[in-house]
């Protein structure tokens, strides 16, 4: 399951997702909005993607994920526009047989994600906004 | 030659929308060829040049990448998704 | 939130147990009962704990881990008695600012579960069983 | 004195209870002098020995350690919840 979506994240239908008989492992990353970011109070964040290259991204990752590791299923979800605190931008599960598989290709695809996917936030705090831009904000 | 050019974020907000179609791009043109002649029109884009990512029909691409009639350009900020 | 519980994990009551408004990352480890093991087929597994010596050494192991990591929340559930394929029977969630945090917490936790904590699983197949004793089974 | 042992998996499984109390461990007695003499009872319990484990009062113990009247001393093979 690869998707970008606007509505909140259904985790546990993501995580049925990825279930199989084979799986005994599976690792979730949950990417959550915090309610502070750079000393600031942060009200809300907006996020914005460039969709279908997005889309094309995330299918790689999940691709290169699939070839290094032995796992019986993966899959992310991205939501974009606006966020309030406490709610899910990015949710990841990933099932393998083995733990250490689930848990380094969940890793993998998160960090690859934050740097290769087209998607951007914009911090929103009482007095302003500010685009966060690039180098592993 | 014609090309469609996406702006997203930042840039996005300098131009003040998101797709602009050129129609006056010599063929042959590189990819940063065709942004700095964006940056001619909207000269607030030249600060973002050096941090900036380029695609190229939604393909990461080189600034030194030859466009074609009809691709589709998109000038991005490094990215900043996923959370945490 | 440290349980042992003989009824399905819910997820998502576990997740929700560890948020907070400062956490950005949290990270999930889901153990699921596989249908083979050992080059045999399984059809369900039973798990007995030592149940008041199994929830002092959860705890101990959540103390650790809070020690070791800034976290903001962090939960284990374990379940025993019967359990079926596909079923968990151990659930960890894993809250913190920063995503590092969670994942490298939240896998000392499995990992530290599975050598300390004392719970034994019996694996039934369709033509006996067997109990899975120790040495990282 | 009198001590509680508790017995867990295949362990319990050849003594057939959990639990059992012995009231006849002179003082000063270690966690594997209780054992030997549990195994008197039961010798299928003496191949458990080399991959045993021993908590008394729900707390990790080592071998050697003096039981006290009342304790709960648990014999057990190595751990295997969690699953994956």
């Amino acid at each position: 399951m690869i998707e970008l979506v606007t509505t909140p994240i259904d985790r546990e239908q993501v995580v049925r997702s990825v279930a199989s008989p084979q799986a005994g492992a599976v690792a979730t990353f949950d990417g959550v909005v915090r309610d502070h970011a750079r000393g600031k109070s942060v009200t809300h964040l907006y996020y914005e993607a460039y969709p279908e290259m997005a889309k094309t991204e995330m299918v790689k990752i999940r691709k290169q994920a699939l070839e290094r590791w032995p796992l019986h299923g993966l899959a992310i979800v991205h939501r974009t526009g606006r966020l309030e605190v406490g709610e899910s931008s990015v949710f990841i599960a990933v099932a393998s047989a083995h733990r250490a598989d689930a848990f380094e290709a969940c890793r993998f695809v998160i960090d690859t994600l934050k740097t290769s996917v087209p998607i951007w936030k914009k911090e929103h705090y009482r007095d302003g906004e500010v685009w966060i831009e690039g180098y592993g904000a | 030659m014609v090309v469609k050019i996406c702006l997203f974020a930042s840039l996005r907000d300098v131009v003040g929308q998101s797709e602009i179609v050129i129609d006056s791009v010599p063929p042959g043109n590189t990819a940063l060829q065709v942004f700095h002649r964006l940056a001619r029109r909207f000269p607030g884009l030249r600060r973002y040049r050096k941090a900036l990512l380029v695609a190229v029909n939604q393909e990461y691409s080189d600034w030194d990448q030859e466009v074609s009639p009809g691709d589709e350009i998109a000038f991005f900020p490094p990215v900043s998704g996923g959370a945490a």
